[in-house]
């Protein structure tokens, strides 16, 4: 078993799906809602990021930086038009919406760009080896990726942590009423929120495709991924669901390698076989109900 | 409101005139639909029938119980596989094969909510989702269930060949009938349990576990019970399922299946049969009849096409489909957090209380 | 051996002794009071003998019977009712549903008695017809008449608390825990409240734990009260005993009591 | 300094303010007093706009003037700015920040930083308790803390008028008498008008100057604390000076109905 | 009330009696009028397989055609595209619809293995035509009313191994596949012509068609140390297979399904490296881009009447599912009927369109078993590395 390999192929992946599992749980903290349309969302700002490069011939750094602010927009148009209208909604029907919102997206997508494979392609190239170890490859897209994903956590650990905006947005998480109180615009939160998760999304989104590939649909399995790591680290701290990623791209790889016949459900039974033990996932504290 | 003379009456399935009557009118219509409907349209209502029965079965869990689950295609595919299976392999009348195969999956159903009694929210989101993903793989994997490659179900049948009864079903509308007593049977089931004890405990540790603790509720017993319930609800829609289509495979049981069962329940109104009903009917004919084909509407073609080549292009012009019905759930829960049953009881309000 | 007794039950929250080695006995058909400041352990011992909680050491006794390490519902079958601080009810069920909720454990539908309920003759029929008159009595009992198909959470906070007691008494307890019932009533209410507690006690032959701040209404109905704080026991006596007792002047009611 | 004007808010279908009026006068201490249910807390809510969660804008009907200006379409940071600051019933605060980020969040809608130090230092003379914990998390503080910080972090607004809902709520009697001498301190000190909602009706009335009570989500006297205490009704309902003697014709009342 | 209920109770059963006797009263279908012939096909034109969705847009091009030049015999084609998102429960919607509501005359093409056997049934006991289902699985046999186009996938895989093992003199061959039918039946092609050649398969690798990140996958080929791995997915896969395995450092000789031989798309959506890696793939039409009068009669027709489309693989099979029928209806002249347009069909003897030689006959509706094997050159140019050679083997 080529461990070494597995054990960088596996946390690359899996620093994708944390990545990604931090989109799905920033707006979980602060709404309370699974965003089923996390991957349709990334997607779709993705293929404005391909449409620039591929069709206006912009730089991709250029087009890197639309797809943010689009990524932005999209996320807050999102929260504004489709969430924030829904007075006394109920969990599911908020849950029902993002998969409205994902049907939506996915359509406008197909129909826009069809629903053919493309390439979307990114500076750091897969096709550019190292060898760290004898017999052990890294290629520079696995590179950027730990790096990319070293530096959004610190960033967002900062920003958390020292930022007015930050400390405000972990208030709103924890309380929405307190937090409107002492005049923060929980509304503005929410949609700032929709709109970093989108931000997070899209660039996790544009390292999967760069290694895969593009097509409408190519956030589907990546999402769910994403969605059973943040509930592995426990849908609360920032470094526990990149762990919680981390976990899942290395128990895929493994298991994937000893039997790759049921590779896409061994890291979901896995995660079942933990919330077994441990119903609230790997890192967040079991709250029981007071009376 | 009339008078009642008899607690009996207030949990009668029929509890007064008016509903009684436009219950009949409602069941002559349906019984006598197919001698003007088309065979399509008799395929059609099959399967909005088969999803009316996984609806209401998954409102019992979702709506009353209060429990999320992303895996009843995983149920669902059960119930179709068993009962092919046991007709095919072990040549067991219809009936029979319907049932047991019901009971194999809220065997399974009993079995998911073990887990289901630690876990809440997204947690058994995940696991729910895991089960239905499982289901559908150990399916793909497994000669007996035909693999990948699907099966293929037996003709529909339904008398006991073993005695010399047999009372074969091929037409699309003899099917209908089959099904729609069904369904109708299964409504009843329905309602009923949520009218007697277990219904109520249901409700009881949706709101409240605790509370339901106390006043002697076992809640191992009624959490799993409600998920038994529920995979078996699945599980005969599964097995008529089966007959509709004639012909399944492990990814018709895909993810996505799991999905739309929950946004039938959901945009129908949580916890009310009735809601789950109108919700099954709408998104399956949205999806399978309404936004279909916009291309050969007259009018409205062309200026879908106009568009698409203006600004989109026109080779994707069918996910239009999917545009519309994502666009309705949404408005439905934008405008209706309740669902189409919230928006009943409005109205029913509004015509009570008409004109003031 | 006293009907009903709790023995040197404790219990610790991480590291926090929330109840210490607290004993007493109640016997048969009183009105046992528990005072104590908030935070003093009242809830949990109540927690503790419904089951929702496992004491780390101690016994809990009913009829001779140890409860420790059963699970709510059972305790609930041997007869144990209780109602909560701030309110459990079922809130998207009518008060009906929440009363016939309190007598789940005496009926027998099973889920297949339930769906066939076709008909009046049908069992499961005739079970809640017959679980309907019992229920009804209390609805009378109670005066709950006009909120009878009203769902609960749009009902006023007294009512609530009423359709609590009322759910509890629907699963005919031999013993009742009554957690602050008149928290949140006006001074009409509590009046209307001490006199069906009396009454529970009385028409209903129900042993009555209850946990409460008004002093008034302790007073005039216990017969024995049980003063606490920070988990350990102050002292136990009957309600004029209580009231003087220098500690619990000091502990519970401030300098700012009112007699 | 705040007038409310026949003010209606409804939940639903429900009404649960039948139509409130009172005012408020600088540097005051003005008690809004009343049961469960009577509709003090939707008062609150309603003045800070809490409300815009419902379907419907509420107030319904009527207006709500602050300083001569009306509040009651404002956004609720329009109206933290403007100066209301507001303490909600049981203590909410945010429980995995730590004291100092809960009461620093306090200034979310302030620009001036030195205002905000010299706030801080007050807000730490008032509550001495908090600076030597302003590292913990506040949700493994005590109720009473709690209660503290959750005014604390009102205070750091700069409030003009400070609405109190229920602060004894859960707190022993000792606490609750310090937590009252901090907003006597608050009131006379730092000159801010103070809103008190209490169900302890004799701790509102020692310290107010003016008093308002409640009922059914109207307003059914309105007076000196003096004088309701001396009021019979309120004496019976909810000072609870009842006799033996009323409660037991009462009850025997009640009987005789029952047997009817 | 209690007459009411007896009523009520009476009246169910009967309505069932009386209403279960009526059996839908099949009105007389032709599927054809003198103005028009409906043609129809399904294909997944939204959802996660749209992809495929070329296909039924393939065909639609070629009966514009034929519209363009006047139609067939003065009918004009009626062309009816099914959404069927890769679902055989929809599909099965769309065929209804079409077959009753619409009075279609045939069905060509048709996506997805799981969506034909759905409705293979329902089309033949409705006595539709149908030609050339798009896939190779064995389950389509002794139709009377259908004609097979597509290689089976046993002749596809023993093919592509017999010139991996034979002309390139590989000995260690490994195959990855697509986790269903398709992969396993190919797999017995692979396995046949091993066996034949004394060789043992390094491993056999199934690959998920959702899954996306095939790192294990490849480094367990890689570990295997084969020089030639043969292939069976979709495209997605393929080209994530290429890309992870050119990230691990391990390069053998790809030898792909023919519905990777669109070079074109296949080097794009792999940077390139279709090309420079030189993979080889299966075919059974000529190349897309090949300089023929009829190929670049459909190209400049694509270009001008479908301008939005790719020339793609996909898009051309359309084209050629379509042609026979057009041949066969041309034939019939103008007294159409079904059982005229079979006997058409059932006479088609060594033609070839764009797509492969075909040759049909009353009791055998087989596709051909005749494959190319072609390389991607460095220009993405098509190198035949292997004519046209038909599949000995018999099938197991």
């Amino acid at each position: 078993m080529p461990f070494g390999q597995l054990l960088i192929e596996g946390l690359a992946m899996g620093a994708c799906y944390g990545l990604f599992g931090l989109a799905v749980v920033i707006i979980y903290r602060t709404s309370e809602v699974i965003n089923f349309a996390a991957g349709t969302m990334a997607v779709f700002s993705t293929y404005i990021a391909f449409h620039m490069i591929t069709f206006y011939g912009h730089p991709f750094w250029l087009a890197f930086l639309f797809a943010l602010i689009f990524a932005a927009l999209l996320g807050m148009f999102v929260e504004f038009f489709f969430l924030r209208p829904a007075k006394n909604p109920t969990l599911l029907g908020l849950i029902v919406i993002t998969i409205g919102v994902q049907l939506l997206f996915g359509g406008l997508v197909c129909w826009k760009w069809t629903a053919d494979q493309q390439a979307f392609t990114i500076p750091f190239s897969y096709q550019v080896i190292y060898e760290p170890l004898p017999g052990v490859f890294m290629s520079q897209w696995a590179v950027a990726v730990f790096v990319i994903a070293a530096v959004i956590v610190t960033l967002l650990f900062f920003f958390f942590k020292y930022t007015k905006l930050g400390t405000a947005m972990r208030a709103t998480q924890q309380n929405k009423h307190a937090a409107k109180i002492v005049g923060i615009k929980t509304d503005r939160i929410f949609a700032f929120s929709w709109a970093f998760s989108s931000v997070i999304g899209v660039t996790s989104a544009m390292l999967i495709s760069s290694r895969t590939i593009l097509d409408p649909e190519f956030m589907m399995e990546p999402f769910l991924r994403a969605f059973a790591a943040a509930v592995l680290g426990g849908l609360m701290s920032v470094p526990g669901v990149l762990l919680g990623g981390g976990i899942m791209g290395l128990i895929e790889n493994f298991f994937g390698y000893a039997m790759p016949a049921w590779k896409p459900i061994t890291a979901f039974v896995v995660i079942v076989l933990v919330l077994c033990v441990r119903p609230s996932g790997l890192f967040a504290k079991h709250y029981v109900k007071k009376v | 409101m009339d008078m009642k003379r008899d607690y009996y009456e207030d949990i009668e399935l029929f509890s007064s005139g008016t509903i009684l009557f436009w219950t009949v009118v409602l069941l002559v219509a349906l019984f006598a639909a197919p001698l003007i409907l088309s065979n399509y349209h008799a395929y059609l209502f099959n399967l909005i029938m088969v999803h009316v029965i996984v609806a209401v079965g998954l409102n019992i869990l979702v709506g009353s119980t209060g429990q999320i689950a992303l895996g009843h295609a995983g149920f669902f595919a059960i119930g179709a596989y068993a009962t092919v299976l046991l007709m095919t392999e072990l040549s067991i009348p219809f009936f029979a094969a319907l049932i047991i195969a019901a009971f194999i999956a809220a065997f399974f159903g009993f079995i998911l909510g073990l887990p289901a009694l630690r876990l809440e929210g997204p947690y058994l989101a995940i696991a729910t989702l895991a089960f239905g993903l499982a289901i559908m793989h150990i399916i793909g994997h497994v000669e007996l269930f035909g693999g990948r490659q699907g099966l293929m179900a037996p003709a529909l049948n339904i008398g006991i060949p073993q005695l010399g009864l047999d009372w074969e079903i091929c037409s699309e509308k003899g099917k209908y009938y089959l099904i729609l007593s069904i369904t109708i049977l299964m409504t009843l089931f329905a309602v009923n349990i949520l009218k007697t004890k277990a219904g109520r405990a249901f409700v009881a540790i949706r709101d409240s576990d605790i509370a339901a603790e106390v006043i002697g509720i076992n809640l191992t017993i009624y959490k799993t019970l409600a998920f038994a319930v529920s995979a078996f609800y699945a599980g005969v829609a599964g097995g008529l399922f089966a007959f509709v289509l004639g012909f399944f495979d492990p990814f018709t049981f895909h993810l996505i299946l799991s999905i739309i069962f929950l946004v039938m329940v959901v945009v129908g109104g949580l916890g009310s049969v009735m809601g789950s009903i109108t919700g099954a009917v709408l998104i399956t004919y949205l999806m399978y009849d309404l936004f279909k084909n916009v291309d050969e509407i007259p009018v409205v073609g062309d200026l879908m096409v106009a568009v698409s080549e203006q600004w989109l292009t026109v080779t994707g012009m069918d996910n239009f489909s999917m545009i519309g019905l994502g666009l309705v759930m949404i408005g439905i829960i934008i405008f209706e957090p309740l669902g189409i049953f919230g928006a009943w009881i409005r109205v029913k309000k509004y015509w009570k209380t008409w004109p003031f | 051996m006293a009907y009903f007794s709790i023995e040197n039950l404790s219990i610790s929250f991480g590291g926090l002794k929330a109840v210490n080695n607290i004993s007493f006995n109640v016997e048969k058909n009183e009105i046992f009071s528990i005072i104590g400041p908030n935070g003093s352990g009242k809830t949990t011992i109540f927690n503790l003998i419904s089951g929702i909680y496992h004491p780390d050491a101690g016994a809990i006794h009913m009829e001779g019977e140890n409860l420790v390490g059963k699970s709510p519902d059972r305790v609930a079958r041997k007869g144990i009712a209780r109602t909560f601080q701030n309110i459990e009810l079922f809130a998207n069920a009518t008060v009906m549903d929440n009363l016939m909720l309190g007598r789940h454990i005496h009926m027998k539908t099973g889920i297949f008695g339930g769906a066939f309920m076709f008909g009046k003759r049908s069992p499961a029929a005739r079970e809640e017809v017959k679980h309907r008159e019992r229920v009804e009595r209390i609805i009378d009992f109670l005066e709950l008449q006009s909120v009878r198909d009203q769902f609960v959470g749009s009902l006023a906070y007294g009512k609530r608390k009423l359709v609590e007691v009322g759910r509890a008494l629907a699963l005919e307890p031999k013993v009742m825990l009554m957690d602050e019932p008149s928290a949140g009533m006006n001074t009409e209410e509590k009046d209307d409240l001490t006199i069906w507690i009396g009454d529970i006690r009385e028409d209903y032959g129900v042993t009555i734990l209850l946990i409460e701040h008004d002093m008034n209404m302790i007073m005039g109905i216990s017969d024995h009260v049980f003063a606490m704080n920070q988990g350990e026991k102050i002292t136990l006596g009957t309600p004029a005993e209580v009231q003087k007792h220098p500690e619990v002047v000091k502990a519970y009611l401030g300098e700012e009591v009112i007699s | 300094m705040l007038k409310v004007n026949n003010i209606e808010t409804w939940y639903d279908l429900i009404r649960a303010l039948h139509g409130i009026s009172f005012t408020i006068t600088q540097g005051d201490v003005v008690a809004l007093l009343g049961s469960n249910g009577a509709g003090k807390t939707t008062t609150l809510k309603t003045i800070m706009r809490l409300f815009y969660d419902l379907k419907e804008e509420q107030p319904e009907k009527g207006s709500i003037e602050f300083l001569g200006e009306r509040i009651d379409r404002k956004a609720t940071d329009e109206i933290v700015k403007m100066g209301i600051g507001y303490v909600p019933e049981g203590r909410e605060v945010f429980p995995e920040l730590t004291v100092l980020e809960n009461i620093t969040i306090g200034a979310y809608t302030r620009r001036d930083k030195a205002g905000v130090k010299s706030d801080l230092e007050n807000v730490f003379y008032h509550f001495p308790i908090l600076k030597s914990r302003k590292n913990q998390q506040a949700g493994l503080m005590s109720g009473g803390e709690q209660q503290m910080l959750a005014i604390g972090r009102a205070l750091m607004s700069r409030p003009k008028l400070l609405m109190l809902d229920e602060p004894s709520l859960g707190l022993s009697p000792i606490l609750t008498q310090e937590i009252f001498t901090i907003v006597k301190n608050i009131n006379e000190k730092d000159g801010v008008t103070i809103l008190l909602v209490e169900q302890n009706v004799n701790m509102a009335l020692k310290y107010s100057h003016f008093a308002y009570l409640l009922e059914n989500g109207r307003i059914v006297r309105a007076d000196k604390p003096e004088v309701l205490r001396e009021d019979e009704d309120i004496k019976e309902f909810y000072l609870g000076i009842a006799t033996e003697q009323s409660v037991k014709g009462y009850k025997r009342y009640r009987r005789k109905v029952r047997f009817r | 009330m209690n007459v009411k209920k007896v009523l009520m109770v009476l009246l169910v059963p009967l309505l069932v009696l009386v209403f279960s006797t009526v059996d839908g009263a099949a009105q007389k279908q032709r599927g054809f009028d003198d103005k028009e012939i409906r043609v129809g096909q399904w294909g997944p034109q939204s959802g996660p397989a749209a992809a495929w969705g070329a296909v039924a847009r393939g065909s639609e091009l070629l009966f514009d055609m034929v519209n363009e030049e006047g139609g067939i015999h003065g009918r004009q084609i009626k062309y009816f595209i099914r959404d069927d998102q890769y679902n055989p429960s929809q599909t099965m919607a769309g065929v209804r619809d079409l077959v009753d509501r619409q009075d279609v005359f045939a069905f060509v093409g048709g996506v997805g293995t799981a969506c034909g056997l759905a409705v293979q049934n329902y089309l033949r006991q409705n006595k539709i035509i149908w030609i050339g289902v798009c896939t190779g699985a064995r389950d389509f046999q002794n139709n009377p009313w259908l004609w097979q186009m597509w290689p089976d996938y046993f002749d596809e895989g023993a093919i592509l191994t017999k010139h991996a093992v034979e002309n390139m003199g590989f000995k260690k061959i490994a195959y990855l596949y697509q986790n269903d039918d398709w992969g396993a039946d190919a797999m017995d092609g692979v396995k046949a012509v091993l066996k034949k050649n004394n060789l043992e398969l390094l491993d056999a690798i199934p690959v998920e068609p959702t899954e996306r990140d095939l790192s294990s996958q490849v480094s367990r080929l890689q570990a295997t140390g084969a020089e030639a791995v043969i292939g069976i997915m979709a495209p997605t896969q393929a080209a994530i297979a290429l890309r992870t395995a050119v990230s691990l450092g391990f390069k053998p000789q790809w030898l792909h399904s023919y519905n990777l031989c669109d070079f074109g798309m296949m080097s794009h959506i792999t940077d390139g490296l279709w090309a420079k890696e030189g993979v080889m793939t299966a075919a059974f039409t000529p190349p897309i881009d090949a300089d023929t009068p009829l190929m670049n009669k459909y190209r400049e027709a694509a270009a001008r009447l479908a301008p939005d489309e790719r020339w793609g693989i996909f898009y051309l099979a359309g084209v050629v599912v379509a042609e026979p029928l057009v041949w066969a209806l041309k034939e019939v002249g103008p007294n159409l009927s079904r059982e005229a347009v079979r006997d058409a069909l059932n006479s088609v003897t060594n033609r070839q369109g764009v797509g492969p030689v075909l040759t049909w006959t009353e009791d055998n509706h087989m596709p051909p078993r005749k494959l190319q094997v072609w390389q991607c050159g460095p220009n993405m140019e098509t190198i035949v590395v292997q004519d046209w050679i038909e599949n000995d083997l018999p099938r197991p």
